[in-house]
């Protein structure tokens, strides 16, 4: 019985510290995110600059269209089948991490690109 | 000259051979199953099923003084060494950045250590020790390293089952989570899809982050300053840039190396008598309700998130805040998009469930602070 | 103040220069030699003349106490930690497979260890100890670690020569061998062709196996379980295919390091006064005794299975049974193939290579029991 | 003299033991294996499938045969060179090891390859 | 029961907090920032902080008994194993190759060690013990690893600014030796052309090269066995060609494992009252002395050999007989392409940084030897 | 003023001890390096002989230089781009290591590449 008071007691204490610590840690990350914001510039002052356009591609004689893309499909083929096959320690990231998935995670937040504070439902 | 006698000697290793060791070997050879063909964490269950087979063997002179098994114990158990390596490497290979984006989800690891607690309790009831209890209930900070590392200093005679439990529920935590986020939740809840934020997270933050996190926990909560400190470390190290050859060999050629010491040495701690009693089964079974109560009240809070937030908060996140990184976050994504396959709340789940991490050491730090401070 | 005393003192480095250390360091200087120019094995031979270089410059602080070749002793050879985890490596990179194919092959590992015994006969009528004698035999292994770990238990003042011979030796085989073999073979007998089964063998089998002989072997010959525990728990991890990352690290960083460090700690044994005794030059010879018995044993081993099996097995697999994976096998391939071109030996000689390994194991646990069991 | 019999009985008891405990794992081993086939479904029951005809390879216009085994050539040579110049962290086997060398392996096999309990001289 | 005692000593970390302990916490974060922002020595400069930052937090665990940072202070400082595994590293990754072929810059190095005498000179007027004053000096060797291990024999309670003093400054070698070259030589000398050799250094050369300069200085100089041995070992390994798995394991796997291990428990030695002592800043300053007066005797002894060789030595590459291998060679390099474009020194200036990095080993040896035979 | 002493006497025996030390080097390795000298045969002996004309490049058909050259540079674009990807494991020498820079040491010594002995200025 005296046990299950203490188990009560180091419940109550235990959790009111744990949330206690993470609100602790909500406010300094809220202060810390918000006075980092003004070291960056805002960049969209005077709206983005047209991008300059791509130049258009120039192929040697005898070298057509078809036949550079072709080059260009064998060397990147070669160089994902050369990253799957590689030992972990050739890889930056591991496979399955965050960082390494950046293209999926980036198409999944273009689709929902919406900003927080906005009204959105 | 060699005698009768000798070719006794030579069979004590038959003569040697008890029931116990003999259900022990058993129990190695499924942790081996488990790993090998199951696929539940083989990095741990692997070693640690080698390591139970190898010391149950008769007579085997790996645990006796000086063997290896012993030696590798003494070299990084004893003194908490080898968890808190690997706490270098899980820092090196954790992003914190989805959490930066959206500090609030912090408060969702908080919410998710509840069954910590809970365990506790059920514990204390079954009969446990205070600190025994405690270490029992540190399963459901439902992170390995950490369990390692309370119950190391808690309970070392519990070691072995507490680690078994922590490590084979979490490779379960696909099972586990999805029918209690769907029991909790309704269908409207699910649906509910999480806008991102265009806030850009700086070098400067995430390097800052790990040293804020390290000085804010290690004040107030000494008892987490090995845990939290480690795990920082490793954090600011591959979020510097600097030093990308100590991130890699903590990430790499430390973690390897550890986790199969470690593996062994814990599996070395699981001998005979010592393990074959019925707590050995209680702790499996208060596992399970350590995992249980975590994600019911993750999901639970979630809720109340939801409602203070007018619906913008799915649910489903709580779950990830039990920590179980970073598996916990892909199950959140995936039971979000059986219901709608467009919504994409896995960053966020991330978020929540890299403060599970951060919540999982703290609860860590506590309850070491709790039994040191009222509880021995 | 410094007085006239000082300059005394500063030249006492060149004051303690003695005969024997001059002698050892022009030994440690063959024994680079052997490594770097010959290839004699050179991974373990460079580090053990290097470890005995350092040791034998005058008042070498690293071999006074807290000195770097001491901690280095204390750390693994003392308590054989190093060569358990060498086995581990060993085990990642062995193919039991050909084994597996063809599983009477596993006799001929048994008779390529009748040189153990046969150079302990003649170690003891040399005026050997019986634990000296034991130790000089377990070169007959031919298996690096194992000598290692036996002698190192038994006799560690003898680690020394031991180890040298064991490997000096080992990276003679493909000059010792194929006299022997000639010798004791007729051309038809050699001219031999042996026919392959269909038997695929399942990775349930492959997985299985290494459980099994840790089992059989640890339960009867418990002295052996750390040797081929290790070993195959090295297999295990590797033929799991579930942990790779823990399987490349155990034959990678972890092979490495313990190499470098091993073969510096074994080289700073040898010591002066210690290691100039005829005693050396004995051990030097007896470990080529054991070496020609084994092979001996071997190929007339394989003659009288020969006999039995009406002509289907080649004697020169046999040779393969000695141990000194992988070098003996391709060895027999290469004498195969001088009779006949197209005679394809290499996957037998691979099995019965395979059966060495484990026979040597074995035959060191058995060493160990009987010396724990009647000898000492 | 009493030592000269300690090694010969030492002999006799450690051959028979390590002959004993190495025909115990035969007998094992072969249990093993025959416990082991059944599970495999006999795969040649009914005969092989003839293999799909190989699809017509299909050339982009202007890039003829020549230049794309050109380009395949490169990159299997360049493939190749990089195995090569790897660090071993790359070789998923070490070069040497039985694995890598499994070409010359099979190549041999097949020359021998009959039945081990077909008469065969 | 938890009794209202239990709150106080729940905020004890709190109440532990000391102005000397934010001082500390403050001057890791300086430490950090030097390390990850302005890129100095990174590599031991975020370890250092890191470990001093954890050291400094209020009741740390991580510096109690069997607490991480202590065990890792005691795996590998006081036994000083550390420090020589990375001179293994460091001997695999230097090529003495330009030393080689031309040998008389060997002098040069010995020029660049004046400033540890006059260092140690300048620390005994400030009060310092003869022991201290030598470890002070020592900041004169330029060289990581002998400044860690010299001092870690004489006086391990300066082993932290020690060591923080020696990477800050070798980072800033490109800012320290510039002004001091331009200051000491005249247009003219700068301009200097140093033609090549035609020599070709056999591999027979390159290896009997760290063998013959082991047993040189090992001889004369026991006290400096462990540094040169380590060094050349690792050089040993490399030019053999022969174990390059362990020449690799050296230069990455031990090396970087190592210097994140060392760099936590030199930073755990830097701990609040111990540290904020008048003598810290002293050492600072005693420290870039000890750097200038090196540079400066460098290049006044390669004005010598100029004027001796009738002007065919470049005094620059005096600078580079200082040690800090191998910045100061580049260094060196951009200073004479600041006034000829195509003036290729590099690979002298590189000869001259190789003879530094011996003789930094020697000086420290001769330090070791001094104070053991008439200073203690 | 005792410490003073004893520092100076430290400085003057221990650099006298240093550069006495590194003097006898200079002297061993003198004599190793002229004793290494005879071992190798004098190379010019007779004159160099000239170099075999380089083979002319053979184009298979529809193949022609420019295509074979885009082969090659995308090749070599993509060998450079996995180098710079890769992780330190798969590097030989560290980069900025003296081996690293061969090619830039080598056109610096063509620049200067005189004999040390021979007058020079
Ligand atoms: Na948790
Ligand atoms: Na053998
Ligand atoms: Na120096």
């Amino acid at each position: 019985m005296e046990n299950l008071l203490w188990g009560l007691q180091t419940t109550l204490l235990g959790m009111g510290l744990v949330f206690s610590l993470l609100a602790l840690m909500w406010g300094l990350l809220t202060v810390a995110l918000r006075l980092d914001q003004p070291s960056e510039p805002a960049p969209r002052a005077g709206g983005p600059e047209p991008a300059p356009a791509a130049p258009e591609p120039q192929f040697p004689p005898g070298l057509d269209e078809q036949t550079m893309a072709a080059i260009l499909v064998a060397t990147l083929a070669h160089r994902a089948q050369r990253r799957r096959e590689a030992a972990p320690a050739m890889r930056s990231y591991w496979p399955g991490s965050l960082l390494y998935a950046s293209r999926w995670v980036g198409a999944g937040r273009a689709v929902q690109n919406h900003g927080w504070r906005r009204g959105y439902r | 000259m060699i005698g009768s006698d000798t070719i006794g000697l030579l069979l004590q290793g038959l003569s040697h051979v008890t029931v116990e060791s003999v259900v022990m070997i058993g129990l190695s050879l499924v942790l081996l199953y488990l790993g090998i063909e199951k696929g539940y964490e083989p990095l741990l269950l692997l070693p640690i099923g080698a390591g139970c087979l190898l010391a149950n063997l008769p007579l085997s002179p790996l645990i006796a003084e000086d063997g290896m098994l012993r030696v590798l114990y003494d070299m990084g158990i004893r003194n908490e060494l080898f968890p808190l390596l690997i706490f270098i490497g899980i820092g090196a290979l954790t992003d914190f950045g989805p959490l930066l984006e959206n500090p609030r989800l912090v408060l969702l690891g908080a919410a998710g250590q509840f069954g910590i607690f809970m365990t506790l309790i059920a514990a204390l009831l079954l009969g446990f020790t205070r600190p025994e209890a405690a270490s029992i209930g540190i399963i459901g900070a439902i992170d390995g390293p950490t369990s390692i590392y309370v119950s190391g200093l808690l309970a070392p005679h519990l070691l072995g089952p507490i680690t078994v439990a922590a490590y084979s529920y979490m490779s379960l935590v696909p099972i586990i989570l999805p029918p209690i986020m769907k029991g909790l939740t309704t269908k409207s809840e699910r649906l509910v899809r999480m806008p991102y934020t265009q806030r850009a997270i700086t070098r400067r933050t995430r390097i800052l982050f790990p040293i804020l996190v390290t000085v804010v926990v290690g004040t107030l909560v000494p008892f987490a300053t090995p845990l939290i400190g480690m795990l920082m470390l490793g954090n600011l190290m591959k979020e510097s840039g600097a030093v990308e050859r100590l991130t890699k060999a903590s990430a790499q050629e430390i973690a390897n190396t550890v986790t199969l010491f470690l593996g062994l040495a814990i599996g070395s701690t699981m001998v005979g008598g010592e393990f074959l009693k019925p707590r050995t089964l209680a702790i499996l079974f208060l596992g399970i309700v350590a995992f249980g109560v975590d994600a019911m009240a993750g999901v639970l809070f979630a809720k109340v998130l939801n409602r203070l937030s007018r619906g913008k908060v799915n649910p489903l996140i709580g779950a990830a805040g039990i920590s179980a990184f970073p598996m916990a976050a892909r199950v959140v994504q995936k039971v979000a998009q059986e219901e709608d396959f467009e919504n994409f709340l896995l960053m966020h789940a991330m978020g929540a469930n890299a403060a599970g991490q951060i919540a999982s050491v703290v609860a860590g730090g506590v309850l070491l602070a709790l039994m040191g401070a009222g509880g021995l």
